[in-house]
């Protein structure tokens, strides 16, 4: 019903106004003197105030509240209206002039502003009249083939290592590479030496392959292999020389050796 | 291919493949030195001229876009954003008009307060940028209109917009 | 303008503004009752054959598309390098430091394995080469840094690499 801006005549003479469609006073004001339909320059603000004032009055009437900005031009209005029935030549009068020809700019500049408002609705808009390409293309590739060296990072790198290596003030010698069974019987030998009872297979092991094998390292899995191996075959060869004694009280049980006693032979 | 063919059909690639609008300055750089980007882009235009699809000048570059002619037949089947209402249109109109302008200015040229919806609506759909504040009592923040304004509207650069000469005969 | 070529640029109109391909039953349904949605869809076709942008059957449908034959000129490529991780720049710097190196020696140092995924890294990157076997059992590979090292980082010469003692402060 309320189309914004729409002015209705009644019956009467009266205009049948819908506040709500205004942007404030200037709007109806610019409303009312297009009725006119005279040039903006030339309305009658007179008559312009009447209308104003009766528009104001019936709202008024019909609604107790109405917008203060409203009642601001109204007030205003009534004094620019006191001061246009004044004759002529008083300065009053002159003030009045004054105030009507205001009244008037802003009327053309708000005329202009809108028709500006009303260019600007009516060209074609992007994403609504026309649009751009729905489906653009990225002809961008990321190159992510390279690396970024900085000669910093080298050096933080190498200054990591470094103190990783001080922070481990312990030096560990490399495990030999492969404990061999001539290593095994001279060890076995050197043990049993010793031994009066029986000694576990384990103590019998190089201690690297013995501590790998505490770790449970699996790097070092190979080198513990042949060690046990190569300590095993050193352990059957002296039990065949009559040198030593092999126990296992059950399957995968602990291998058990000792030095076969002279007496027991 | 003559090489003139050849830029050609260059040019009307990048210019199809991006989705924003593209300077003659970018599709000169593409075209490499010694050829007239200018040119080439003007033949461009020409080929595309009253298709469906026209290459037009938007926001300082070079832009393809569906014919504003065939806007009734397009809104059926494609989405379009809601309407700026009113309000909104004039307040850009005074912005682009007059920017940067104060909120208080663009209400006295309105005779209406400039609510916060509008403002809203307008920075929210990328129309309208603060463009710092004006150097008076209170600093009230300048607003002014953005490059997406440009393009939305269709206008190479702010001097597009229409003279007081231009409308008035319009709209008398 | 005759009907066949307001059909043809509504197609195009249509096919351009699109986010997706479209199938020839989507542009009929634009077109409406009555006109043959292929011939025009072929008449569109014919029209920018041959262009730097052409239109082309994809999955799902019909879709506008630079030519093929641009991508080279049109691709800009933005070489975003990837940073060395850092086991494989301690490696590097084991090796810059102690070079030439085994892997053995490097492991020791660093007191952790060397993936080979590192010492291919490396490799490719054209940071390392190998300077011949080290002649002890098992004769593993020497590790060395290249030329390609030197001017990556920087140096003119390995020299130019700090001493240990200008790094870490011993005891620190």
């Amino acid at each position: 019903m309320s189309a914004p801006g729409s002015l209705e005549r009644a019956a009467s003479t009266a205009p049948v106004l819908h506040l709500d469609g205004f942007d404030g006073p200037m709007d109806l004001l610019l409303e009312l003197a297009r009725a006119q339909k005279v040039d903006l320059a030339r309305i009658s603000i007179g008559a312009l105030v009447e209308q104003y004032l009766a528009v104001v009055a019936e709202a008024r009437a019909v609604r107790l509240e109405l917008a203060a900005d409203w009642l601001v031009m109204a007030a205003w209005l009534t004094w620019l209206k006191s001061r246009l029935l004044l004759p002529d030549d008083s300065e009053a009068a002159e003030e009045g002039g004054e105030a009507s020809s205001l009244l008037a700019e802003r009327l053309v500049a708000l005329e202009l502003m809108q028709s500006r408002a009303a260019w600007l609705a009516a060209r074609p808009q992007l994403g609504r009249d026309v649009h751009p390409r729905g489906l653009p293309e990225t002809l961008l590739q990321v190159d992510r083939s390279g690396l970024r060296l900085d000669l910093p990072g080298l050096l933080r790198g190498w200054v990591a290592v470094l103190r990783r290596q001080a922070a481990e003030r312990r030096y560990v010698p490399p495990a030999p590479a492969r404990w061999t069974v001539g290593d095994a019987l001279a060890k076995l030998a050197a043990m049993l030496g010793r031994a009066t009872t029986w000694i576990g297979f384990e103590l019998m092991l190089p201690s690297a392959a013995a501590e790998a094998d505490a770790r449970g390292s699996s790097a070092e899995g190979h080198e513990r292999s042949a060690a046990v191996a190569a300590t095993l075959l050193a352990g059957l060869e002296l039990a065949r020389d009559g040198a030593a004694e092999l126990r296992q009280d059950q399957p995968f049980g602990p291998i058990l050796l000792r030095r076969r006693e002279e007496a027991g032979r | 291919m003559s090489q003139i063919v050849e830029h050609r059909r260059l040019a009307e690639a990048m210019l199809f493949a991006a989705a924003e609008p593209l300077t003659t300055a970018a599709v000169a750089a593409l075209l490499g030195p010694g050829v007239d980007a200018a040119s080439v882009i003007a033949e461009v235009q020409a080929r595309y001229a009253g298709g469906g699809v026209e290459l037009v000048a938007v926001a300082g570059g070079w832009q393809f876009r569906t014919a504003a002619d065939l806007a009734p037949r397009l809104t059926r089947v494609i989405a379009q954003p809601r309407r700026l209402p009113r309000a909104a249109m004039e307040v850009l109109a005074v912005i682009a008009y007059q920017q940067p302008a104060t909120r208080a200015e663009i209400e006295a040229v309105r005779g209406a307060s400039l609510g916060q919806q509008t403002l809203d609506l307008l920075l929210e759909a990328g129309l309208i940028r603060s463009l710092g504040r004006k150097e008076v009592p209170g600093r009230p923040t300048l607003w002014a209109t953005t490059t997406e304004f440009l393009t939305r509207f269709g206008l190479n650069d702010l001097s597009d917009l229409p003279r007081r000469e231009e409308l008035i005969v319009e709209g008398g």
